[in-house]
């Protein structure tokens, strides 16, 4: 069976650090940065680009849709 | 062609806008200008021209609906009295605000309140100055007989779509109700959507292809642009002064006094003027038919000939003011009106020139005319 | 020529169809007419009056003071419009409910039986037709065909069978019209 | 495998559609607006009717929703958005026509347009985003303000006894005849938004089809208003705000869903 | 004893409301006025005084809660800002033509439409011609700092049960919105209910006791009597004239040029008059704090004094007119302007009485005072 | 016997209430209104209460209520009347404050005041009196208006499709939590008429309780709108109205019927 | 057991001739003049004043209340 | 006297209060003050400022074009703000966060390290209290004394706790304000 490998690519000036998309990524891909965008927010990035699947979770629910998701199928 | 009936100026107003291809109406019933409504049912307008007509919920509704429709590029209108106009102001205003051309018709009613529902002037200051919020005009149509109801709608929705705004018909319960011979014009088609897309799909919401998006709002958080968008308005008003200012002039040409009325007070008024003449009395009248752009530079030039001036209003006193303000203080100017639903006979206007005016003018000091105004 | 009447009754007695059926005969005759309704909160009875104007001319104020004819129906109308006529003009009313008569000597007053002739003739509701036929007589400003191309126009279409009636019942009215004199009492024409 | 191989073109299996404008969304951090603003728009472009779409847009924080939609939008009085969808509907009979309202707009000031507008079964869509609060003027009490809760004009809490319950005004237009389809949604997870989405697709086919009006409730959060952290507020809206305003269906095809 | 407190104009109105003994105020939120209902329910007015506080479903609903509650005879009152303020016109003519007691408030804001939230005047035509339908006028006081917010509730509560009308704050957004010092006075006590019955029992629905029973209406379907009762209210209208007209002159005793501005708009003018005197021009302002009743007796004398006259609003020229009916062409009159939710600043006002009167001034022959009213 | 031996002030069993005024009431003859009025009035007449009662008198053919109704009375712009009570009713919390609304008013133009005067549940009685048209006007089409009906603005009948279905208000409101009682009667017979006067009854006991609102809908007839006699327009209404909007309690003690 | 006998008096000048009065009288006690009052109303009258036992139905019905009845008890 | 400053930043950042207690603490001084927010949708972060006006006589004007003091706190602000400073006059900012730092040379340039410092005192709610300490200390129009006064009236009592918090953060802005020299660095005072 072919596993899903996946990424996000977060952008920065349209996240504002909701956190929205933290809770509902299962593979805990994601986290804020401590530094601040332009209009002051922390931002998302992966911590954990490992184990991201693409699922498109964390950017159906981001309000902003600040994140655009890539997935791969890679053999298992 | 034309073809000839008797029918109510608000009858005539209907069947009008049917003739003209007029998109949409929308109305609550108040008496007394319900006969819209009626006639437009009656006539099955769906079916002669596929033209909407809606009994909405209430005047809010419908004034709204007329922003929707009119902001889909396609001719609206409304009408109602007094009370019912005083509740579609806030939409008037936004109408005003997006530039959305549409079309209003206020028989007006003696108020304040509920008041009666007999005929009335009272509401030109509404009409005129500013009912709704915010720096903004309405043109307004004075119609004077059914004749006028009936050719109004047209000009009306002329006017509405050369400047992107509002048209207000300002008519009265006396030129509503009653009856007179009134021409018909023929019926004109409706534009069909796709002309409609052409001629108005630069600015109006028909779906967005491949344009830019058309947005109807008349918000701008932002007052530098807001204050861009006001001035935009005003430049409307300015070019409708030059270019869409009407009146009559009824015996002016050797006038030594001057009735300004309008509307049913026009037709009061000259009434009085033949009376007037039958005594000797050289009157004229100047009838107003739009109020807003008014006449003032004829009224400034006719000053320079009369003696004095009578604004007849059904109203405690409103229009004089404009009148005043035109006239610049060269002759005496004075006001006379019956209120709350009464209206005044022609005997009784020609009394008030004599009273008012002719023998005020004879005096005719600084000192009188002041008082007169303050 | 200017003819300016007023017609004045209750609601239910076809005061404002009355009005209007002479405005449009007026238009058949080529002149021109204005008709100016009393209106009120129309579905609940009380009196009702209609301003009806003929003119060669064109007419400024719909509305008057003074009036050359009136038409009055009831009491109540009377109490109101008896003083509105102008010095030489008419007044006509149907005798039937008028508890106080009219009084001005400086008038011409006629009567009319219309309910009584339109009950005769089985039917209320022509009752306005037969009034019509009174003033006709008494002021003939239309000419009869016209008053029949005025039914024809101002009726709808599916009301256009009981036109026979109605001008039968205006000829009733021609021909029993009465003068009423203030001091004595009414003699026929 | 490298996180640059995986970011290619190629791989793209969601990004924001280019149906939204480029401009930033006006919304607070984490409110429910922006996923609703997108998920409607991801609608109108998954069913290509973008051509044939005109959106109203309320009084409140979604005003601007014309900034952000990249369609025809006309922006209604406060709360007069079902009437002027009425008028536009009517005069476009194939047209897809929506509003998108506040609770404040749609169940306060709005009450008799959105009343009427369902009876008369007007064929349009109506989102309708309960955030049990007035966000746009600073978090006034709205009509589906929750018993208890504290806003800025019920600063100790709404009180039944002077202040009225909470409305449940989508279970009350679902009784008339002309609305179709009535639902609860929220967007607070991406499973609640993705079924959120099938509700909006659902209504939009529902206007293909002439069936009068389809009312898509959604319950969100407004974090400003409530004063809470995003993350918060939508944990606090479903500990507090679905008991009282349970998801799911209300009426579909017509038939009112016994509850 | 009074209380000194920072505060907003909007809370020290709504303070005020509090501590002048008001029985009830119902409300819309709108921005820039929602923190008089904030303030409000904050304050727990039931609690201090049993004030009833209600946020109505619309502004509709709100003035109409004001009908009823005025028709009992008790202290009643709304707030909001232009676009809820047109919604409540029918309501507030129902109000005049009833004879009720109430007032409201205005916090302008730049229109037409949904417009700005930022400070505007440009509903002074509404204020003072007649936003509402019919003739009547309303009382309208214009505060112009803090201060005022909070002394003219209680001022306005006193005029409008003076003459059993509805009074107008016409405030904005700038007065709504700064913070000042107030002096707030002392908690009055609401009347009981006895005392309002012994009070006003002979004209408000209190429930129908051995008097003849009461009945609050607008309504007349005689227009013969509801002439009378427009008359009436024109009566009425000529008391507030002679008795209750405000205004304020700063530095006028030697002025030549005149500022006329109310409002935010006299606070910035007054500093434009600091400006100009360091400049060398003998500037002054007539503030009036009634817009209706108008200071035009006070203009008119004036003008004999004064080379020329601007009149300074947030919007595109409205009170102007009043000004130049007032000065009845002695000395030009001028208007200056921001629209749109734009402040002007002093300078600007100064550099624009430089432009328009002082230059016009010079030359000011008829011709072009004409110009610049026509 | 002597018919004249009977009547004897001693022998009356039935008068008009002296509560009503003597001016003649302005409706047309066998409009229900005027049962409805005398009904009402005899009820606050029976429990002693007019010295505690203002009534609200709506825009409608009952606009001059006040003229026959000799308690105090406010007369509320159109539709507004609800809103008028809630103030009078919290600013003199024990009285007993009621609105007298026709169709048109109550759940047209008024329909926001309606259902939000309901859902605060204000201490109110609500009169209201569906005729199914506008009478006062001139016999225009209401929200109650039957499917098919003609009117002056309906003049080839209802149709569901553009005119929407007629509106039930009083089940509608029902729902809400601070509707305490809802009913709807009529005045046709006697029969009728003395049930009705008893949910008028219970209707103004509920406000001496404190209860909320108490909803009281009369079917009644327009005969000058429908254009028949009297006699026949109840005839109509039993035949035509009541299956819609069929006689009964709705809502009792704060329970719903089962419908 | 006490029999009823009743009687009507009818405001000739607030009857407004509806006959709404007549069908629920079980007596056929009530009938309409033919000659009308002042506003032109024909009104109701007692054509049949033996068979009214004071029941109060037609005054009950009556929108104008232009009916007061009277009721004495008599012996069966 | 009069001092007529702006205040400018982020909607978090405690703008609006930090004016609050500056007009509050010119009250108690005995001074008369005015203070004029720009208000939006107030939600919505974006940019807030507030004009404070303290003077020795009534205050005309609550709004101004030029202010003797600019107190700025993001790149906003100073883009906006820079210009409207009175030649001569006063321009405080906070460094963190600005890109573009001032250029004109006719001011008198400020720097104070206000969110640097409020983190560093362990709590960022207090960093408007540090910067109203860096102006007290260039402009010292309030007596610290009144300072303490105008805290306790502006903050509801049960803040009334934090009111040390608060007065250390304002002196250890007294100690920090640097001055910033357009063509060269930052010196300390
Ligand atoms: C006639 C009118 N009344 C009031 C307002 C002020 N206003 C703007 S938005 C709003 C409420 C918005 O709340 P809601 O509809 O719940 O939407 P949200 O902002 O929560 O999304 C109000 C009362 C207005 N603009 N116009
Ligand atoms: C704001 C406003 N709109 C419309 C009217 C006109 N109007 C008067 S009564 C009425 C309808 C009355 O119908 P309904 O409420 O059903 O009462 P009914 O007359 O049938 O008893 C209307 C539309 C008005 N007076 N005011
Ligand atoms: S949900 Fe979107 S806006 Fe929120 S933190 Fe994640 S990427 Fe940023
Ligand atoms: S105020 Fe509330 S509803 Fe508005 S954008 Fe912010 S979180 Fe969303
Ligand atoms: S019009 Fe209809 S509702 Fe009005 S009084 Fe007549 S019958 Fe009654
Ligand atoms: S019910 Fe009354 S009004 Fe009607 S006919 Fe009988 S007595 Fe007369």
């Amino acid at each position: 069976m072919a596993k899903a490998k996946g990424a996000i690519v977060v952008n920065n000036e349209t996240c504002k650090g909701c956190e929205l998309c933290i809770p509902v990524c299962k593979e805990n891909v994601i986290s804020m940065t401590s530094v601040v965008n332009r209009k002051g927010y922390h931002y998302a990035y992966m911590i954990n680009p490992e184990a991201c699947n693409g699922c498109t979770n964390c950017a159906v629910v981001c309000p902003d849709r600040a994140i655009t998701v890539y997935r791969v199928k890679v053999p298992a | 062609m034309s073809e000839l009936k008797l029918m109510k100026g608000n009858e005539a107003l209907a069947e009008a806008a049917i003739r003209a291809g007029v998109d949409a109406y929308f109305g609550y019933p108040i008496t007394p200008q319900s006969e819209v409504i009626e006639h437009l049912m009656a006539e099955r307008p769906e079916e002669r021209t596929g033209m909407v007509v809606l009994q909405a919920e209430s005047e809010i509704a419908a004034i709204n609906m007329v922003y929707g429709a009119a902001s889909t590029g396609k001719k609206a209108m409304t009408s109602s009295s007094s009370p019912g106009i005083s509740l579609k102001l806030e939409g008037i205003s936004y109408l005003a605000g997006a530039e959305l051309p549409a079309v209003i018709v206020n028989v007006v009613r003696g108020g304040p309140g509920l008041g009666t529902i007999q005929p009335s002037q009272a509401d030109y200051f509404q009409s005129v100055k500013g009912g709704g919020h915010g720096d903004f005009k309405l043109y307004v149509l004075a119609p004077a007989s059914v004749q006028e109801m009936s050719d109004f709608v047209e000009d009306a929705f002329d006017i509405a779509f050369k400047y992107r705004a509002p048209v207000l018909i300002l008519s009265d319960g006396l030129i509503g109700q009653m009856m007179e011979k009134v021409h018909l014009k023929d019926q004109q088609k409706r534009m069909t959507d796709e002309e409609v897309i052409e001629k108005y799909g630069s600015w109006a919401v028909t779906g967005k292809t491949d344009r830019e998006r058309n947005i109807i709002t008349s918000l701008d958080l932002d007052p530098e642009k807001m204050e861009v968008r006001v001035y935009k308005l005003l430049k409307k008003y300015d070019q409708m002064e030059k270019e869409d200012l009407r009146y009559e002039k009824i015996s002016c040409d050797d006038a030594e006094y001057l009735f300004v009325a309008y509307g049913s007070s026009a037709r009061i008024a000259q009434k009085a003027v033949s009376l007037a003449r039958k005594k000797g009395i050289k009157a004229g009248l100047l009838r107003p038919i739009t109020l807003f752009p008014y006449p003032k530079h004829q009224l400034f030039e006719l000053a320079d000939q009369v003696k004095g001036i009578l604004s007849v209003e059904l109203n405690t006193g409103q229009m004089v003011e404009d009148v005043q303000l035109a006239v610049q203080h060269k002759v005496p100017v004075e006001h006379f009106g019956r209120t709350g639903g009464i209206i005044h006979t022609p005997e009784e206007v020609l009394e008030a020139l004599e009273d008012k005016v002719i023998i005020n003018g004879c005096i005719g000091n600084h000192k009188t005319r002041e008082s007169s105004i303050l | 020529m200017t003819e300016e009447i007023i017609i004045a009754g209750f609601g239910g007695q076809g005061v404002l169809s009355m009005g209007k059926i002479l405005a449009y005969s007026g238009i058949m005759q080529d002149k021109e007419v204005s008709w100016m309704p009393s209106y009120g909160p129309e579905m609940r009875g009380g009196t009702a009056n209609v301003t009806v104007i003929l003119s060669d001319e064109r007419i400024s104020s719909p509305y008057l003071k003074m009036y050359d004819t009136a038409i009055i129906l009831n009491q109540q109308s009377m109490d109101k419009f008896e003083k509105s006529v102008k010095p030489d003009g008419v007044l006509l009313y149907d005798p039937n409910g008028i508890s106080h008569h009219p009084t001005r000597k400086d008038i011409k007053i006629y009567q009319i039986e219309g309910m009584k002739l339109a009950a005769e003739m089985g039917n209320k509701k022509i009752f306005n037709m037969v009034v019509l036929g009174a003033f006709l007589k008494i002021k003939p400003v239309i000419k009869l065909e016209n008053v029949t191309d005025g039914l024809k126009k101002s009726l709808s279409e599916r009301y256009h069978h009981l036109i026979p009636l109605n001008k039968e019942a205006i000829i009733k009215g021609l021909g029993s019209v009465s003068v009423y004199n203030v001091e004595e009492q009414a003699f026929h024409i | 495998m490298d996180v640059l191989e995986i970011i290619k073109p190629e791989n793209q299996v969601f990004c924001k559609t280019k149906l939204m404008t480029d401009a930033t969304l006006s919304y607070c951090p984490g409110c429910g607006h922006g996923t609703v603003h997108n998920l409607t728009i991801e609608v109108i472009d998954e069913m290509a009717i973008a051509e044939d779409t005109i959106g109203v847009a309320p009084v409140g924080c979604s005003v601007l929703a014309y900034d952000f939609m990249n369609i025809d939008m006309t922006q209604a009085a406060h709360g007069r958005a079902p009437a002027i969808a009425t008028a536009i509907s009517r005069l476009w009979p194939n047209k897809y026509v929506f509003t998108y309202q506040g609770d404040g707009d749609l169940a306060a000031i709005g009450t008799a347009e959105t009343l009427h507008a369902c009876n008369r079964g007007e064929n349009i869509v109506v989102i309708f985003v309960n955030n049990g609060i007035y966000g746009m003027t600073g978090g006034q009490m709205a009509p589906t303000t929750l018993c208890g809760m504290r806003t800025s004009t019920s600063p100790y809490g709404r009180e039944i006894e002077n202040m009225g319950s909470p409305l449940k005004i989508t279970e009350l237009v679902a009784n008339l005849p002309g609305v179709f389809y009535a639902t609860r949604q929220s967007v607070h997870t991406h499973k609640h938004a993705r079924k959120a989405k099938k509700a909006i697709r659902k209504a939009f086919e529902n206007t293909r089809l002439n069936k009068g009006v389809s009312f898509v409730e959604i319950v969100s959060n407004c974090n400003s208003g409530w004063k809470m952290t995003p993350l918060e507020s939508n944990q606090w809206m479903v500990d507090n705000m679905f008991p009282i305003f349970p998801l799911g269906d209300i009426k579909v095809d017509a038939k009112l869903k016994k509850s």
